[in-house]
């Protein structure tokens, strides 16, 4: 079984895609994360700088594709899974559109819950994406947070 | 006779791609600020130490600062 | 916020429900589950008494959607959401048709992997419905299966 | 006056709805098999115990075996 990995330079569906997706014949249970950019001001506990007017994920082709290639081989040896789907977005990014979807079909709820929460959690650590955000008409790099750390270090690997 | 120099993420702010000459990467003149701890090298996408490095004909070294979270 | 909880009597799309739910506007990260009815005969290692040919799913009104509704409230309460949707077919379907979708975003992907997970894990359980299986030609109850239990004993409520 | 009796799962296998008297459940003749240790009953919606039920006129009682897994 091989895994649909893809990087991105356009907007996707992701209802589409999940739709193609579940069509697999051997998906009695598929799990999904879907992230999308965010919209500032949402979230009315918070109080940060400015909205997020856009955001940029850069990458380094020799290095992305093959990450997240390697990454989704890790789950399809780790996890018995009936299909796999890793895509990813680069370039400008609206808020609402997304950035990242990842899917994993399974006999087992449990198998396909974990290979997805594995993926997000080395997703962002072992691939290769650089991420700013425009706010107030200014691009920001944004750094890596603890809690990335902290998830990578859950599995042990 | 040239190798290639790309910085990414937060380093592209401090220099677009340079074309220098083959040699030891310790006799190029690099823009300040591109080399540290938390900057990873890599040879032809594949990741190298700084030490010891030398650029051949044709080589791309990238400058990889650490990912973003979020 | 509110859950969108149904009970469906007729088929429905996944995604497109998705396509729709993504759309909610403090959708950060939205994590699904999937599950529909399997084929028989898809899995070549396992020697099963025979290829299912139509699953059905029976409810008791006064009951199952109260039961899903406040188990939507208890993960709500639980844990920090911006947008739960509960769907859960009854009657009979057939092989690849979804019996069941739950997808729950949140600002961090954290708390939406868990709040699906826990209500997949208690849906079973908690809510009233019995199933049974049509295999050559015969429908066979299905009884609860001790995998079942455990999960429900993970949360410890 | 009367009250009904609904068996669910495979229950509802061993019977049909039925339709009864007002009174004591103890009094009602039921279907072998409908009561066991694992059989839970609704009374309107609402999970009562088997002792000491009284129905009274319109009634629904409802007889749940486990729910199935998977």
């Amino acid at each position: 079984m091989l895994a649909d990995v893809r990087l991105l330079e356009e907007a996707f569906d992701p209802g589409a895609a999940l739709g193609s997706f579940s069509a697999l014949p051997d998906a009695g249970g598929i799990v999904s994360f879907l992230g999308q950019v965010r919209g500032g001001g949402g979230d009315a506990g918070s109080v940060e700088a400015g909205s997020v007017e856009a955001l940029e994920l850069q990458h380094y082709a020799p290095l992305t594709l093959p990450a997240m290639q390697a990454l989704a081989e890790r789950a399809l040896s780790r996890w018995v899974l009936g299909g796999l789907l890793v895509w990813h977005r680069v370039g400008v990014m609206t808020p609402g559109q997304p950035i990242v979807l990842v899917a994993a079909a399974a006999r087992h709820r449990r198998d396909a819950f974990e290979a997805v929460d594995y993926i997000m959690d080395h997703l962002k650590s072992d691939s290769w994406f650089w991420k700013r955000e425009l706010r107030d008409g200014q691009w920001h790099w944004i750094e890596p947070r603890d809690q990335d750390v902290a998830d990578h270090a859950r599995w042990g690997d | 006779m040239s190798a290639r120099l790309v910085f990414l993420g937060r380093l592209a702010d401090l220099s677009g791609p340079l074309v220098v000459a083959p040699g030891p990467l310790a006799a190029v003149a690099l823009p300040e600020g591109v080399l540290g701890p938390r900057v990873r090298l890599a040879l032809n996408g594949v990741l190298v130490d700084a030490v010891g490095l030398v650029l051949a004909d044709g080589d791309e070294l990238a400058f990889l600062p650490p990912v973003s979270g979020g």
